[in-house]
């Protein structure tokens, strides 16, 4: 985002949806914002004039609608934050901050990617999915979780992607195994010009493997804490990994990601 | 309404109006996309530079506790010759005023650093972190009257500038701090830096932070901040800088009125970047009203 | 969930459970009407009594700042003989452990009250407020470590019940105040009391409180004072009682986990009357869940 | 209210009116609170779940409904308290703690009183007139503000009192005078059982004077910055009046008033 100036707004809740339990779609009317929005991005929200709690919380964008000039999120009620965004309702206003971070970015000439999440993890994905079918590039869906209700927007990803790959730890659908093996099936056969993970420590484990393996472009969408979001505070500092000549180096997660190549960062 | 002048002299340090950035709460770079232009701001302040790269504090480096932030950063910093080349002119376009934060582990350090820095030009003034509670490799030189007047007397003999000493909360007695800094020689005083903290997780059991220990800042540490800018205000003949939990420009304004004449602020600028624009002409708008014409008329008022 | 001993000794004060009131936050009057049975509670306490009557600070008395409360009470009360007389019944009926708070203007008068009270029945412990903020008319005992020795060793050699000292945030090494007090024989340690604050109203430009400045407590509080427990039960081998914003049985149990062996709410109490009762069972239920059999499995593991 | 036990409970906002910018009427549900509540009691109010605000607010009964086990309170938007209250909305939950301090009390064979107050201080009169009017007593009122829109309740007040004086400062309704001559006029030819005065000094000190000419049974409903309101901080001290054998003593307006005899303290 260089030189992009930040933008700082209130701006309209359009409507709110429980899709699950304690999962929630946000839509956001901000024309400002979804303008110069790009996946893997993510703004910094406060739903909340007092002091308690202090901070605006980081979300990514789940889904971008420019024409309408909204934009979703896909959030999990987690604490304090999350649970007084839980009753937001149409008309109800947010104070946002954004579009902060970089978002992804296609290699030249890309024809198939791959996306592999897990859980909550899903939430960039369909904003890159949306970008990818745009441009006409076939996607790839692995996807994990717990249990079966939480894999979330499982429909929609199933819709848009050419195909789907699901496992859950207690297979109540799809096999318990592991997700990037169907990944690895895939890649046996298939080109795939880039993948992108969220959510999971695990997950990026198995993918950097995959890349030595097949040569990869893989890219990991990381989450931090953090107190403001924009570079200013240093708190959401992720070690760079040595053996990629960072020796000692720390990048920050909300200036330098959130969106990195998936073998230069430690998590 | 008539035009107020909010112009401040601080022990030879000239701002063209009292509110600036807080240490380390505050950072530029190549692509300045700050949704203002700093150059509005009395200064700007770089975060607290060491002679060497340091890598600061093991993650998570932060959370928040009620109305307050916790931070245990550990000073992370690429060393003082990467922030002359690298930092500085980006600070140096974005505000005619840079104040350059310089930490040290032991006196000779901060000697050093204001030796090289003496040398560069652009930077209007020191501010010595004499008082950061999350670092642990560094003795806290504020809350030693002796190792405070030493410090800031080493600093003064290599250096031209205007001296600001930073000073800490956790101390019995500020005042006598300030008195050891004033008589090493300091030209300005600053207060306070975030006041020692720490949060424990009741699931993991162990403390929140990889440090243990951080510093507190925000909103909940105002009241504290304000006492100890009165304390010393009615004590020491010097300009103060309040800093502390400063939110809005009525949080501002009683750190004037209790004898400061200008501010710093920190979190609140992390929450919201436009915070500083909006205190500065929240500053004139309630002058104006309350018929002053200058900033220095309500300086240590209440 | 099998039962939880949730009973602690603390330096020979023996509670059936860790959470009282903090001194000043709590008083029983003869209809007794809280919305619960206060028999529950590990002790209760009363408001730091001085010998004499005490009129206590001008007004206003308090304020609230973000998240906390800053009071200037100045420890107004009917002295040590009203205490016993009308006080201490309904005290003892409201429960089995009756803690008395005493203040003083000096070592002698800590003595002189220790010596009264030695002689009454029905006290548990005594603990000694050392560190009011607020009280223009005497020094902060717990700020100088001789004095803290000292009134702490008068106390000992009149009494025969087991001494709390109460100890102040406002110090530089509140460790070194803390073996001060174990040199006189202290038995338990309690911390914090008010951190020193003020508030200033920008429509007068004076200070809010008639004292001009109090002590903040309340959740904003709550990061310092579990430090400062960390910090002591990391150096001095003595029972402690954690206080500061305790607002819930999270808090509580922070402080538990940082060393604490028993617990004092104070501010939550002023807002939920009901809140040391859920702090009592949410310590039970969460001991239970981690498949503790007893509270003291859990003090210090952090 | 000897012996009786605090209440704390969750309430229901059967609705909320702005009655004049800024000026509020909150209904609340809460049958066990009403049961018990006096005229001049009041309730400790939290509109907030976090910590910021911390305190809860005091509000005194406007108006009490027994019989559908609702109440009022009238108040004025002045803060952060009042402001999140200001958006509170039928089926809304606050939290209350009451009823507290000490109600008013008639004393035996009252056939008429006066109330006497100015601006938000008619909060709590009109639960006084109320019950009055439920035991057959008059009611001369004599009520002041700034200005005529000031003037709250006007009309319900004009409804139940036998007579009502009004005065305003800018003479924008009734003349700019003192309330409490037209009062001083009524005593000439009529016998006031009990006045009952709220909202200003200057007010207190006038009927303080009459008392002393008349000889009147007069209180006076405070205010003061409360903690807990239940005895607990001794936060809300007020001085007692010296000449009345009170030397250096204090009252706590939550535990010992709010209601006290007009000449038993200062302000
Ligand atoms: C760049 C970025 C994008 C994110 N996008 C999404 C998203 O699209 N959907 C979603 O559900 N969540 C997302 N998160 C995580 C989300 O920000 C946290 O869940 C949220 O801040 C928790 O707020 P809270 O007040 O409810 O929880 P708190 O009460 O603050 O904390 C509850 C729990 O959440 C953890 N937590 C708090 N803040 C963060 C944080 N900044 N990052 C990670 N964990 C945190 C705490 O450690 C704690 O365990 C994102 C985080 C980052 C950094
Ligand atoms: C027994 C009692 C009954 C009351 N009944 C009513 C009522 O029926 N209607 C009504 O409008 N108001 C009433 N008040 C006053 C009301 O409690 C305050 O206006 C309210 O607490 C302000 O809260 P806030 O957060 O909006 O203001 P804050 O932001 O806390 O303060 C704003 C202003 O209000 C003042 N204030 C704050 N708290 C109090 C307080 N407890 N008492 C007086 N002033 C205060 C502050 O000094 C400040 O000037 C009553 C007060 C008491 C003590
Ligand atoms: C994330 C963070 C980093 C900080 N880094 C520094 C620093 O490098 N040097 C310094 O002197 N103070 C540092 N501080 C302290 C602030 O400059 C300031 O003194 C403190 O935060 C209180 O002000 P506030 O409440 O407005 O934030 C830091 C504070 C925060 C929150
Ligand atoms: C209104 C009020 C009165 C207090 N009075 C006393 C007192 O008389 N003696 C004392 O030792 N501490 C007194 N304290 C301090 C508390 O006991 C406690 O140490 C402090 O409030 C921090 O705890 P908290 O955050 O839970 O309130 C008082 C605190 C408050 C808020
Ligand atoms: S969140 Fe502040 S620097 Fe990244
Ligand atoms: S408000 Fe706490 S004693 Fe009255």
């Amino acid at each position: 985002m260089k030189g992009a100036k930040l933008i700082q707004v209130y701006a309209k809740v359009l409507n709110q949806t429980e899709i699950i339990t304690n999962h929630f779609i946000l839509r956001i009317f901000s024309p400002e914002i979804v303008k110069k929005a790009i996946p893997g991005q993510f703004i910094m929200l406060s739903a909340w004039k007092q002091k308690d709690p202090l901070l605006r919380r980081p979300f990514t964008f789940n889904r971008l609608f420019p024409k309408e000039g909204s934009f979703e999120i896909l959030y999990k009620k987690v604490g304090k934050g999350t649970e007084i965004m839980s009753y937001l309702k149409a008309g109800d206003q947010v104070s946002l901050l954004g579009p902060l971070g970089n978002g992804i970015k296609f290699p030249q000439n890309t024809k198939k990617i791959a996306i592999v999440c897990r859980g909550i993890g899903v939430a960039p994905m369909l904003a890159i999915i949306d970008k990818a079918k745009e441009k006409g590039i076939d996607i790839y869906a692995y996807i994990s979780a717990a249990t079966k209700d939480l894999l979330l927007v499982k429909k929609e990803i199933k819709q848009k992607a050419k195909s789907l790959y699901i496992t859950t730890d207690d297979a109540s659908l799809g096999t318990s195994g592991k997700v990037t093996d169907f990944l690895e099936k895939t890649l046996k056969d298939t080109k795939i010009d880039a993948v992108y993970t969220c959510g999971s420590k695990r997950l990026k484990r198995h993918i950097e493997r995959l890349k030595e393996l097949y040569g990869l472009n893989a890219w990991v969408i990381l989450e931090e804490h953090m107190a403001c979001g924009f570079g200013a505070c240093k708190g959401c500092a992720c070690k760079a990994k040595k053996d990629n000549n960072h020796k000692g180096k720390y990048f920050l997660v909300c200036k330098d990601g959130p969106v990195f190549p998936i073998d230069e960062v430690e998590v | 309404m008539k035009k107020v002048d909010m112009s401040i002299n601080l022990g030879g340090l000239q701002l063209k109006n009292p509110v600036m950035p807080a240490s380390g709460t505050f950072d530029l770079f190549e692509d300045n996309n700050l949704p203002y232009d700093t150059k509005v701001l009395g200064a700007v302040m770089t975060k607290s530079i060491f002679l060497k790269k340091r890598l600061g504090n093991p993650l998570p480096l932060i959370c928040e506790s009620t109305s307050g932030l916790i931070n245990a950063l550990g000073t992370p910093g690429e060393g003082v010759e990467y922030l002359i080349k690298n930092k500085l002119p980006i600070f140096r376009k974005a505000n005619q005023t840079v104040i350059v934060s310089i930490g040290g582990d032991g006196v000779k350090e901060y000697k050093l650093l204001a030796e090289r820095l003496d040398k560069v030009e652009g930077i209007a003034a020191l501010e010595l972190d004499l008082s950061c509670s999350n670092n642990v490799d560094n003795i806290i030189i504020a809350r030693d009257e002796f190792l405070t007047e030493q410090t800031v007397a080493q600093v003064k003999e290599v250096s031209t500038k205007p001296i600001i000493a930073k000073l800490s909360a956790n101390v019995t007695d500020i005042t006598k701090i300030a008195r050891a800094a004033q008589r090493g020689g300091v030209d300005i005083l600053s207060l306070i830096n975030t006041v020692s903290a720490m949060a424990i997780d009741i699931k993991t059991k162990k403390a929140v932070l990889g440090n243990k220990v951080g510093g507190l800042s925000g909103p909940a540490i105002k009241p504290i901040a304000l006492k100890m800018v009165w304390d010393v205000a009615h004590t020491v003949d010097l300009p103060i800088i309040g800093i502390g939990g400063i939110s809005n420009s009525e949080d501002a304004i009683e750190f004037l009125l209790a004898g400061a004449s200008a501010v710093e602020v920190g979190t609140a600028a992390l929450i919201n970047p436009l915070v500083m624009l909006e205190i500065i002409q929240g500053i004139e708008k309630y002058l104006g009203q309350q018929g002053y014409s200058s900033l220095e008329e309500i300086i240590g008022l209440a």
